[in-house]
């Protein structure tokens, strides 16, 4: 099957070219079709490779292919090679599939651009897809590192889609600058990796870590560091997350997409996929951990009290986010790949949904402004409520199972400070969610009349995706049912974890948690019903607040004046970065030009030697009196010095 | 009076050479400083025939017959210059000539 | 003491007199003619250095045809009458007398007076007379020294031109 | 002994004194004549790609002939792996240059097109000299056509401009010339016998000081040339004022004659003392790539902007030729063809929009990407690829000299590489107020999109640019081994092994600490 491999991001890249190069003269139709369709494709290709992987015993789960050597260059060594295993594949099927389903979306949501910018949507779009398919199935930390650039471009384009709007630019300047902060460190990884490795290739890097890093060292400890620095950068964390809530200036369909199901998860794909190298530093996982718990729990506050409908769903992704790093820090890499998958579909959903509503109401985004949509978009209410329900952790939707099985894992790994984090930030997620939820669908409709007049359910090709993802949300989960209910329900195995364990057994050689199948300590039980407790808890406290009270809100806000606007502006974070960070720099820089170039070097430096030459020619002139006598005595004199000289001296 | 040497000749030529400089140095008159140049240049000669002489090589003397013919043309223009200056200003004062200065 | 020292002392002495004479007069005529004397002196010093051919040429050129170029144009310009502003300020006379001084003591110092030809002496077996003499100059001209008196040559046609073309009154 | 490289070197030569043909108010028929000669000289020069045997002897294509045999000079040329391909970008720019000046030029047309081919000429017989002598005349000669660009087509102060490049370069030119004097006479000292050729040059070492001297005089000429830091500001005055062509070869290729002259020259022929002073270029270097980039981000001028970030980038050039390591200057000699091909590009686009609105102020643009979409999509390549965006040029290159780098001087790398943001922070905020947000000028809006003249400039470039990056292999399989030898030579054994990778981690802790001592027996690291 390995020759299959190439096509996969072969099929995007085909679309980019087409749509990109004839796309105007193509027509939106046509248009519309080759974009979703040439990710289909690569759908299609992926579920095969999926299928063949499935078929081979646990070990031999592992397919790659090398189309030619890119860089080589003294003992550097880099190849275009693609390595398809458990841990890609469902990267694969995930960017691919939910990849699919948005493009189709976006037909419907973009229909009212013209052709040439609905050709240089897809264009964007599709190259996307190449480029995130390019970072999944990469065999080597550079290949990987081509498309994590890529898709950060990807970004950058599509953030600043309608570059009429002076916002949008600088929104998707800021997304690509501080991306490119991320990749700063992480290419210090990869110099790192190569410095003591040899080379990029994961072939070479993981098999040997164990041998070459000395366990909790401080070249393990510092390669793992730079490269979860990547993963910050890309992943919207603690400290810079700042980009992602701008990046909604981008069409909805993108925000799904993007900021959502595939490229923030990124980082989180490639903190697992160097498991061996942070198994080899403890220290790492613990700040791993740490700061997802952290950015969860922040993130979630601040979701709390947004307005713009957008800006509430970007920083829920955070939060969510922040649980996967959780997960992935507590070295239960499973799980937290388990969590991004059914993020994927669940957050995916949501803001479809949301794009579906702001669709209807002509660009509406402010939830003040909206309500009681639920008798006029049916199908975008049910399949929205399924997804808030997933989200908040409401068993049996797919949300429950992936974070609960993170938050089981945090306590079991003997964290339970994180655990306590991440338990409260699953109350505040279902809090939140379910205020959107409310103030979008249920109450008076606090639109303008004209707006209602409008409102409308999307069109077909809008809807369908919708309704896909409202069933993967649901049964999303139901593939890592973990073992303590996998026993009442007959021994269902906890499929997902089965699945990926090849990848994850070979760090630390013995068999992963779930492998073991000692009795479920009755904790977990415990911990389950408290995570589904506090998210029942705090649905009911947004239905009170934001239902049936709805002036209670305004209330809580006048009296906890201060909190409220700290969470209203964001810790005033934004603020505070430009404060110490661009403007400093922009000052430097002026500095720079005016007093250094200009200033010292051509104006002291340059500028001044060509003043002293004027100065001593112009002294030197005065000599030249022009009365005959002076140069007599001129001459004399000298020869007498001569003379004197050459007898005496 | 012992035998006269070349040593004589030749501290007559510079004590010469001086008086030509000196009249260079504090006369301005330019005809006045022209043959003060002249003198120098005679007393030129005299260094050069007395060492000639005294090693017996003819370069001196044909270096003599050079220099005044050099000198004969140099007064030539010398004059020529001198006249041209006087019909310019009026004057051989060498001080009204300094429209050269730097 | 023999002849020829006595005539190098008077005729050293009647030089340095005249030339002294030449720089002080007022009166440019006079300066010529002194100028004139000593040139005669020079001539016979330079007979009292066997040198004869030399001693006629000094004669020729430089007394009779220069200083009669030079008395001429004085004559011409009518410069005969004392210049007020002939001689230069005190201070520049008194450094250009300290400079002269200086300069011959300088010499005298540094022994040029004692000074001996060296080794090279009058080769053994060239009687100076012969040295001086016409054929021995006009041999070495036309053989050894044939570039520099072509050169002379093309000098003095250049400067017979310039001479003309300068002193030519403008139309 | 082939006169081939005689022929590519005096063909433009050729032209220019077929073109003195051509009666001066004729333009159109000088301007297409100086594009034929040019295109044909490219042509001439392509097969040296396919003729030019890597695993070949060191210098192919060799002329050697007695010039001043008193004095030991011969008219000696050779190519290497570097020197091809810095020969083929030269003879690809020039005909670039003749169509971006199409309009561009139209007073004293035929001298400006004569200049152009003499110059081409002179920076040839640069790549290829290889003796010393030979090689300072070409320096000087192209010195001369490029004064004259600038000082006559240039922009107001073209003057002030043109003497200063002039002056700045010759003075660091006499400063090599003595240099070259002084190993000439030393060379004698040493082996007897009067040589200015660069392979018996190189086989004779130079005593310690004298050698340090000799290297600090060459490298301050060349540094001048590349710009590096404290030498630089004379490169923003001479691109502003500039007409497109000049600015396109000055940045193109002229640049690199400063890094090409320390790859060839300065670095050889004074290991010891290159490899003393390394630090301390190095350190300049990534001096010049941060406060280039710094000062790149604040220019009102778009040109000179540009020429800003030239200085920058041939900071991570020099970075790379100090790695002393096969990658590092790998990295630096693709880098050199990458920053000709990018910057030569960003130039034109320059030139373009010049042409259009006679301005080259940031401010007066906006959102040009709706008036000019081809246009757009062709500069946001080029801006990518000089930002060093995965996939296109610009990263192979830098990549390289940062991962090549990274082996020996961790933390002089760690510096640099911070370049790679601020490079995407000036390079994106020129190009958003370029080409985003509102067409809010009038002038702006009746913006005509590219002519196919423009494109056709364009597209060779951004192709080239697309190829480096995706498959850059037949570029480096030609300057591996010469970069190998370079290597060789240069870092020769007496260079230790790079610091050991362990201790470039502060101490992060002191039970980290603590830990290490134990285990730091048996750690075995492999570089």
């Amino acid at each position: 099957m390995e020759h299959l491999i190439w096509l996969v991001p072969a099929f995007p890249l085909g679309g980019v070219l087409i749509n990109g190069l004839f796309g105007r003269r193509l027509g939106k139709g046509a248009v519309g079709f080759i974009g979703p369709g040439v990710v289909g494709a690569a759908f299609v290709v992926s579920l095969v490779l999926f299928l063949d992987l499935v078929g081979r015993a646990p070990e031999a789960r592992q397919l790659t292919q090398t189309l030619y050597s890119w860089i080589a260059a003294g003992d550097f060594q880099a190849n275009i090679g693609f390595l398809v295993d458990p841990l890609s594949a469902t990267l694969m099927l995930v960017v691919t599939g939910v990849g699919f389903l948005i493009h189709v979306y976006s037909v419907g949501y973009m229909h009212d651009e013209d052709s040439a910018g609905f050709a240089r949507y897809f264009t964007y779009l599709n190259l996307f897809t190449f480029a995130m398919l390019l970072l999944v199935m990469a065999d080597n930390f550079l290949l990987l590192f081509v498309g994590w650039e890529g898709v950060g471009l990807c970004s950058y384009l599509l953030i600043g889609f309608w570059f009429k709007d002076r916002d949008n630019a600088t929104a998707g300047k800021k997304a690509f600058i501080v991306n490119r902060v991320g990749d700063f460190g992480f290419l210090l990884g990869i110099f790192l990796i190569f410095g003591s490795f040899g080379s990029v290739a994961f072939a070479d890097v993981f098999p040997t870590a164990a041998s070459v890093l000395a366990p909790g060292g401080d070249l393990a400890f510092w390669i793992c560091l730079f490269l979860f620095v990547g993963a910050v950068g890309k992943s919207a964390q603690i400290p810079l997350y700042v980009w992602l809530p701008d990046a909604m200036a981008g069409p909805t369909p993108v925000s799904a997409l993007i900021h959502a199901a595939t490229m923030v998860t990124a980082g989180v794909y490639m903190v697992a996929r160097s498991h061996a190298l942070y198994d080899l530093a403890p220290d790492v996982l613990a700040i791993v951990a740490g700061i997802g718990a952290a950015t969860a729990l922040y993130a979630a506050t601040i979701g709390l009290v947004q307005t713009d409908i957008k800006k509430v769903l970007a920083y829920s992704t955070i939060s969510q986010l922040g649980y996967m790093f959780l997960g992935v820090g507590v070295a239960a890499y499973a799980a937290g790949i388990f969590h991004l998958v059914t993020h994927a579909f669940f957050k995916a959903l949501l803001f479809l949904g949301a794009g579906s509503v702001i669709h209807a109401l002509h660009g509406e985004q402010d939830l003040r402004r909206m309500g009681g949509l639920k008798p006029i978009m049916p199908v975008t209410y049910w399949t929205m409520l399924a997804a808030t329900l997933a989200i908040a952790g409401i068993p049996p939707l797919a949300g429950f199972f992936s974070k609960d099985e993170i938050l089981w894992r945090a306590w079991d790994a003997g964290h339970p400070v994180l655990w306590a984090l991440g338990f409260v930030t699953a109350g505040l997620t279902a809090l939140y969610m379910f205020r959107l939820f409310f103030l979008t669908f249920h109450g008076p409709f606090r639109g303008t009349a004209e707006q209602r007049q409008h409102a409308h359910e999307s069109p077909a090709s809008m809807t369908v995706p919708l309704a896909v993802l409202g069933v993967l949300s649901v049964i999303g989960g139901w593939i890592g049912i973990p073992p303590a209910i996998g026993e009442f329900l007959g021994g269902v195995p906890n499929a997902i974890e089965a699945w990926l364990a090849p990848v994850f057994l070979s760090a630390h050689g013995e068999a992963g948690h779930a492998a073991e199948a000692h009795a479920v300590p009755p904790a977990e039980y415990a911990l389950m019903a408290a995570s589904v407790a506090v998210a029942t808890l705090g649905i009911l406290a947004a239905r009170h607040l934001w239902l049936a009270r709805p002036e209670v809100p305004q209330r809580i806000a006048a009296r906890f004046q201060v909190p409220y606007t700290i969470l209203r502006n964001k810790y005033w974070v934004d603020e505070l970065y430009d404060a110490l960070v661009v403007r400093p720099y922009n000052a430097l820089s002026r500095f720079a030009w005016r007093i250094v170039d200009e200033g010292l070097i051509d104006g002291l430096l340059v500028g001044g030697t060509a003043k002293v030459v004027q100065m001593q020619s112009r002294a030197m002139s005065g000599w030249e009196s022009g009365s005959i006598p002076t140069y007599v005595m001129v001459f004399f004199g000298g020869a007498i010095v001569i003379l004197a000289y050459y007898l005496f001296g | 009076m012992s035998e006269i040497g070349v040593g004589h000749y030749i501290t007559l030529s510079a004590v010469l050479f001086t008086i030509g400089a000196i009249g260079v140095l504090t006369r301005k008159n330019a005809i006045i400083v022209f043959m003060s140049i002249e003198i120098m240049l005679n007393a030129a000669n005299l260094a050069f025939v007395t060492f000639a002489t005294a090693i017996g090589d003819l370069g001196g003397m044909v270096m003599v017959l050079i220099v005044i013919a050099v000198a004969a043309a140099e007064a030539a223009v010398g004059l020529a210059i001198i006249v041209a200056m006087f019909r310019h200003r009026e004057t051989v004062n060498i001080e009204a000539f300094s429209t050269m200065r730097g | 003491m023999s002849g020829v020292a006595i005539a190098f002392w008077v005729l050293a002495a009647v030089a340095v007199v005249t030339s002294l004479l030449v720089i002080t007069s007022r009166n440019p005529v006079a300066s010529v003619l002194y100028l004139v004397i000593t040139f005669f002196c020079l001539a016979g010093l330079f007979v009292t250095l066997h040198s004869h051919f030399l001693a006629a040429i000094q004669v020729l050129v430089y007394a009779g045809a220069i200083m009669v170029l030079f008395l001429f144009v004085v004559m011409l310009l009518n410069l005969g009458t004392p210049q007020w502003f002939d001689v230069a300020g005190t201070p520049v006379k008194f450094a250009a007398l300290v400079l002269g001084v200086g300069f011959v003591g300088a010499l005298v110092a540094a022994g040029v007076g004692d000074f001996e030809p060296g080794a090279s002496g009058p080769a053994a077996g060239v009687d100076p007379d012969v040295l001086g003499s016409t054929e021995a100059i006009a041999s070495a001209l036309y053989s050894a020294y044939y570039l520099p008196f072509l050169v002379t040559a093309l000098l003095l046609l250049v400067a017979m031109v310039g001479a003309v073309v300068l002193a030519r009154r403008e139309r | 002994m082939s006169a081939y490289l005689s022929a590519i070197l005096f063909f433009p030569i050729l032209g220019a004194l077929l073109l003195a043909g051509i009666p001066g108010a004729n333009r159109t028929a000088i301007r297409q004549a100086t594009l034929a000669i040019s295109t044909i000289h490219f042509l001439i020069a392509l097969p040296l790609w396919w003729l030019y045997d890597p695993t070949g002897a060191e210098y192919q294509f060799v002329e050697r002939v007695d010039w001043i045999p008193s004095l030991g000079v011969q008219y000696y040329l050779g190519v290497d792996g570097v020197s091809v391909l810095l020969t083929l970008l030269t003879a690809l720019l020039t005909p670039l240059a003749v169509l971006g000046s199409w309009r561009y030029i139209d007073r004293h047309v035929k001298e400006f097109h004569i200049l152009l081919l003499v110059l081409t000429t002179g920076m040839l017989g640069v790549f290829f000299a290889l003796d010393l002598f030979v090689f300072y005349v070409f320096w000087e000669l192209m010195l001369v056509p490029m004064y004259f660009i600038i000082g006559v087509w240039g922009g107001e102060q073209r003057i002030y401009a043109a003497v200063k490049f002039f002056l700045y370069t010759f003075i660091g030119g006499l400063l090599m010339l003595v240099g070259i004097l002084a190993l000439y006479f030393q060379h004698e000292r040493a082996t007897g016998t009067f040589t200015t050729s660069l392979p018996d040059l190189l086989g004779a070492s130079v005593p310690g000081e004298l050698q340090l001297a000799l290297f600090l005089a060459f490298a301050i000429a060349f540094a001048i040339k590349v710009p590096m830091f404290p030498f630089h500001t004379w490169l923003p005055d001479a691109h502003v004022q500039a007409p497109t062509a000049g600015s396109v070869i000055l940045a193109g290729v002229l640049l690199k004659m400063g890094t090409f002259g320390f790859y060839r020259f300065a670095m050889p022929l004074f290991p010891e003392a290159a490899r003393d002073a390394l630090p301390w270029i190095a350190g300049l270097a990534v001096v010049g790539i941060i406060y280039g980039a710094m000062v790149a981000l604040v220019q009102p001028n778009v040109k000179k902007l540009v020429a800003y970030s030239s200085v920058s980038h041939l900071g991570f050039v020099m970075l790379g030729l100090f790695a002393l390591n096969a990658t590092g200057v790998q990295g630096s000699v693709i880098q050199m063809i990458n920053h000709g091909l990018s910057t030569g590009a960003l130039f034109f686009i320059c030139g373009m929009l010049y042409e259009r609105r006679h301005t080259y102020d940031i401010e007066d643009f906006g959102g040009l990407s709706a008036v000019m979409p081809v246009f757009a999509v062709l500069f946001m390549i080029v801006t990518l690829s000089s930002i060093g965006l995965p996939g296109l040029n610009g990263f192979v290159g830098e990549f390289l000299i940062l991962v090549g780098m990274f082996q020996t001087h961790p933390w002089m790398t760690g510096v640099a590489t911070a370049g790679v943001i601020l490079a995407a922070y000036y390079m994106l905020r020129m190009f958003q107020r370029v080409m985003f947000g509102p067409v809010d000028r009038e002038a702006n809006k009746g913006l005509t999109d590219l002519s196919g003249r423009e494109i056709a400039i364009l597209l060779p470039l951004v192709a080239l640019i697309v190829w480096i990056g995706v498959y850059p292999a037949p570029f480096l399989a030609r300057t591996e081994p010469s970069v190998e030898r370079f290597v060789e030579r240069v870092a020769g054994e007496g260079f230790e092994a790079p610091p050991d990778l362990v201790e470039i981690a502060p101490a992060r802790g002191a039970e980290s600490e603590r830990e290490n001592e134990t285990r730091d027996g048996e750690e075995t690291e492999t570089p």
